[in-house]
């Protein structure tokens, strides 16, 4: 079986053609594959569409979706926010999207996690009740269940996910961090190309307990280990 | 006559916190709401749950101490607790739509007299932050509003319908201002309880829904 | 906080009453809450609908949703199979479905599993392409997407789940080994009140790793360790 | 003249097992199908899946060596294999629904020459055991039937169009029974290898869809 242990960020994002779509696991900055995004800003793709929980942010030194929408790679992107988590502060993204320089499609939250679940399930559609008699629902197929509307939403899968995890073995089994899981999981299972960067050494088959595989090897397509001058998840003021 | 105090934020949370039964699981939004978790029951175990996966997670960790790894859904650092557990992203939400949430405290730029709530969208913006919100409003058996009765500009908050775009409709149970708590009932908000120093007119003077003064109006109550 | 953990498997069914609907997990064996099915058995509810991958079986000394079958406490099963799911081996159930004198809804498999998880996930329904074009499909509502047919499938709750699982601690996270996983985490999630017995003594909270979970604890209303005089499972060989 | 040697059903296990290429994730039917994880590729690595959960599972478990909560999907003690992985139901049907199984193999009643088949329900029953082929029919790349070429009574199993209730329309690529191995194409049933002793003429009256012979008819391939 071919090996997916890759030896370098840009050889594991070498072939991700312009217009790809690309996920981004991360939320609030566990998550996030910094390393293979800084890949990706250095391999030049462009016109591509992101699908994350925000667009990011630029201007404070970390690397995330938003280093790629600064440098104008990003045609679209679809997200829980395209303004700033945090109301009182400004996001970069804000502006462009405001002056309609970037395309962005926003839905709640559990419906992007929800559609992306569902890409990777073989499920091409669903109800939820959420976001049901809002703006984010209009031009959609709504529908009453047990006395209450819900939105029929699709399933969103992706050319390609870039994820970071703490731990994997030979066979590509994952294991994350607390909070760093998030989206992982399910974008692992939703994109075509799944590129992971981990945190720690690649370990044999059989050094994971099989009861706390997080993903299973066969989502995973390849491996990176960041080296110990890479990029590495820290709290702001370290 | 008393002078007019309007509750601070931390008291409003303090207040809002009482109201978290035992053994409830607990949601909180950014702002005003993450203050709650500073209110330690003495007797009552509360669960807090958030989006990114959080099962029963801790208090905000102190400077130093921080698992770059471990964040509450603001994004702040949180210890861990006896007891935790992490999902991903979409069993995180299958929990909160699937009704496992006691209450979810929000905040917000406009509550409606019917339960509708605005807090993802700006007037005149294109877009905005929906963020959990939307499946936490539909998903969550109470939602309450922590907020601010008026805009810095003095334009009241409480509204007979929004005007903002809605998060959820029908769906907010109570609502804690720097002025009042409110109940929210087919009859409108009702105040139930009132800053130290204000009248009901005073509160009515500040909002533009017509209120429902509770016949067992008192002040705020504080715990203790 | 209520405590969670009872004294035995009697108290922790007491309640069920007549006509509810009961989850039980199991594949082949592990899984099957034994213990608390012979309870529920002792406890003498009836005009049950069970929801289970098979009827169970009965004959062979084993406990499973068989028993309460064979005891006429069943009016209605909902399982991936009425027939045994090994052609050459003939199910009891079998006969009694044949002649008419139990109700079953028969549903692939992965549509009992994905039904389980909308109860437990706020989704009513879902679309699927299993079944399409089948008898199985017949009278529901069938849709069209990405050029293939796919039938729209509804969110299935329960009143109880009887689960099994390895390990809890007092507040109910739980853990499964190997195979005793199967429907135990959807079930958990789709029932009212969900009860478990666990192989191994309850824990204090924080002896699970957190990242380990299976089953988080506030899915999980009862907990039943089974003692050493309990069914345990095992090979039929054995 | 050679005599006639219909395959054995090891044999034809095998048989189907050369067709899984290097990293397949393939997933056995009870009965023939589970015979193929007998057949160990020298140079290829197969990942096998069980819709109980069971990601890159081993072997059957020898006797005295089960462990009591570790079975394939046909209720068989198996062992654990370096790198297996567990999932819950939903995840595991998730993953065969989600097109990451490269092939299943499974056992049939019937299977037509438009690609249907049909394996749950026997003629006149009520009901049936759909367990979990529908999903993985629909879900996987490849859908091999292994089955007999025949009923016990000589009753064709390939036939034109299914009389059964079908469990999965125009999904089966490949049929192997103890007569031939045949292609699903456009055209139906292609002959591609036969069993030893019989002529295309032997296999055509022995089914009842019309056979097209592979012009590279040969026979039945072994591994080694």
């Amino acid at each position: 079986m071919r090996n997916k242990v890759y030896p370098t960020f840009d050889d594991a994002v070498a072939d991700v053609p312009d217009g790809a779509s690309v996920m981004l696991s991360g939320f609030a900055g566990p998550g996030t594959a910094r390393n293979l995004i800084a890949a990706l800003l250095r391999q030049g793709a462009s016109r591509l569409t992101l699908i994350a929980n925000t667009p990011g942010r630029w201007g404070d030194g970390r690397i995330d979706g938003g280093a790629l929408i600064e440098q104008g790679r990003v045609a679209m992107v679809r997200a829980a926010f395209t303004a700033s988590p945090h109301p009182s502060a400004a996001s970069p993204f804000t502006e462009l999207y405001e002056a309609g320089e970037i395309e962005a499609e926003l839905m709640p939250q559990g419906t992007l996690a929800e559609r992306i679940r569902a890409a990777g399930a073989g499920i091409p559609a669903f109800y939820t009740p959420a976001g049901a008699g809002t703006e984010t629902a209009l031009g959609k197929e709504t529908r009453v269940f047990g006395g209450r509307e819900h939105v029929m939403e699709t399933a969103l899968p992706a050319d390609y996910a870039l994820i970071r995890a703490r731990r994997a073995d030979r066979f590509g089994n994952l294991q994350y961090h607390r909070s760093q899981r998030n989206f992982g999981p399910v974008m692992a299972r939703a994109a075509t190309v799944t590129i992971v960067e981990v945190d720690e050494p690649v370990v044999e088959e059989g050094a994971i307990d099989p009861d706390h595989v997080h993903t299973p090897g066969l989502f995973v397509d390849r491996i990176v280990v960041v080296p110990p001058d890479g990029i590495r998840e820290e709290p702001p003021n370290r | 006559m008393t002078e007019q105090r309007p509750l601070d934020r931390q008291t409003m949370a303090n207040r809002a916190a009482m109201e978290f039964q035992d053994g409830w699981v607990v949601n909180l939004g950014i702002g005003i709401p993450t203050l709650c978790s500073n209110f330690v029951h003495p007797d009552r175990r509360v669960i807090y749950q958030s989006e990114n996966g959080l099962v029963n997670y801790g208090p905000l960790a102190a400077e130093g101490e921080e698992d770059p790894n471990l964040v509450n859904a603001g994004g702040q650092y949180v210890v861990e607790m006896a007891g935790m557990a992490v999902q991903d992203h979409a069993d995180s939400f299958a929990l909160i739509r699937g009704g496992y949430v006691d209450v979810t405290a929000l905040g917000a730029y406009e509550a409606a007299a019917n339960g509708d709530f605005a807090n993802w969208k700006v007037a005149g913006a294109r877009g905005g932050g929906i963020g959990g919100a939307m499946d936490l409003a539909v998903g969550a058996k109470n939602v309450f509003l922590l907020m601010e009765h008026t805009t810095k500009e003095g334009k009241p908050r409480l509204v007979e319908r929004c005007a903002l775009p809605v998060t959820a409709r029908g769906v907010v149970t109570l609502v804690v201002t720097n002025l009042g708590l409110f109940r929210v009932a087919p009859e409108g908000f009702v105040l139930e309880e009132i800053a130290p120093g204000y009248a009901p007119s005073d509160v009515q003077a500040a909002t533009d829904a017509r209120l429902v003064v509770s016949p067992s109006l008192r002040e705020f109550r504080r715990a203790g």
